[in-house]
């Protein structure tokens, strides 16, 4: 199945784009493509360390079973507000 | 009333959001705003980049403010941030909460900005004289 | 910067004061604003007549200034309030604190309200349907 | 020695003046004045019980001794902010 990825701030300055999508088995779990993301951009670990999960606009933990078509977002430290 | 939340690249405008909630069984009305400083971590700030998750952050800021509505019985608030680069003495956030009596009013729209702070995926870039940086809290 | 004290018969200025006490060094602003609302006390108000003893007035609110900004270490504060007739959704009191840090502007704000409340000579007379009374407290 | 009182807010409605200048013995007490006062207006007493005194602008007790040309006040309590 297929799920999409975006990338904010520092993660996004790091992967240089603003989505992907990405193939992962069937009922992967968000720890899976947090695994997959850093083999593929091992750069992407100190910060992912600090990140949390979002799917579908919602946190999540990481054991989420994930489905078709989801919108997947590792969440660095946000500052917002001032 | 639905809260009022807004999402925008362009200059927030104070008026117009106390304006919005204002109603006449209020009697108190605070707003908090958030402005670019000149100087962060003994840095001189040369402007600021916030970048947003939209619909997601949309989605945290209607679900603080139902919190905070249950919490404190109010019901008249607004939350606006900007995006994109903002200038030193820039509001990047308001926040306004109009209620009967003023308590809850404070106490409401602090809970919304510190919960604001931890809570939405917005980010912060810093540029300052000496580079650039992602702020983190 | 010397604190803005204002007593007024005309309609108050938020921006004015806001943009009074801005200053490139602060991060946070707070105000409140105090709003005269279409009931209290299980009554229909018609409007409000509110009045001063000017020049204890401005003195006590000094005083108050002065005791948030050593308790808070805060620099710029505008307290502005207005006397004489005011209809509903008119703001009677605005008070605005800008600080480096927003922690210290809700706690002074707040602190600044409570106590103008309770110290400073400003009477209030109610104007309901069913007569007229000065309101204390 | 002469003092000028001002009446706010319920005290003037009951006296029905913004001021006067009271004339009371030297070193007389914001004390007398109260008893002077509400010998002259006796409707004054339950608002005069609820009612500070002030004496130049600042908040004194009771016991406070006056000096000619002082401004007193009784200040009933107060309505201001919202």
């Amino acid at each position: 199945m297929k799920i999409k990825i975006r990338y904010f701030a520092s993660l996004r300055d790091i992967v240089e784009q603003s989505e992907e999508w990405l193939t992962v088995p069937d009922n992967a779990y968000i720890a899976d493509v947090r695994t997959l993301l850093l083999e593929r951009y091992p750069r992407l670990q100190p910060i992912m360390d600090r990140s949390v999960n979002a799917v579908n606009h919602s946190y999540v933990p990481a054991e989420t079973e994930l489905h078709d078509g989801d919108e997947v977002v590792f969440i660095p430290p946000t500052g917002g507000g001032c | 009333m639905e809260p009022i939340i807004q999402l925008t690249h362009q200059p927030l405008d104070r008026a117009a959001l106390v304006e919005a909630v204002s109603h006449p069984s209020d009697g108190g009305i605070v707003v908090f705003e958030g402005i670019v400083r000149d100087n962060a971590r003994g840095k001189q700030v040369h402007y600021l980049e916030y970048e947003v998750y939209e619909e997601m952050a949309r989605q945290q800021i209607a679900q603080i403010i139902a919190e905070a509505q249950q919490r404190w019985q109010i019901e008249h608030v607004a939350v606006a941030h900007r995006f994109g680069r903002l200038e030193i003495g820039e509001a990047s956030v308001i926040i306004v909460v109009a209620t009967p009596h003023r308590s809850e009013a404070f106490d409401a729209c602090r809970y919304i900005i510190d919960t604001l702070k931890n809570t939405v995926p917005i980010w912060k870039k810093e540029v300052a004289t000496n580079g650039e940086a992602w702020v983190e809290g």
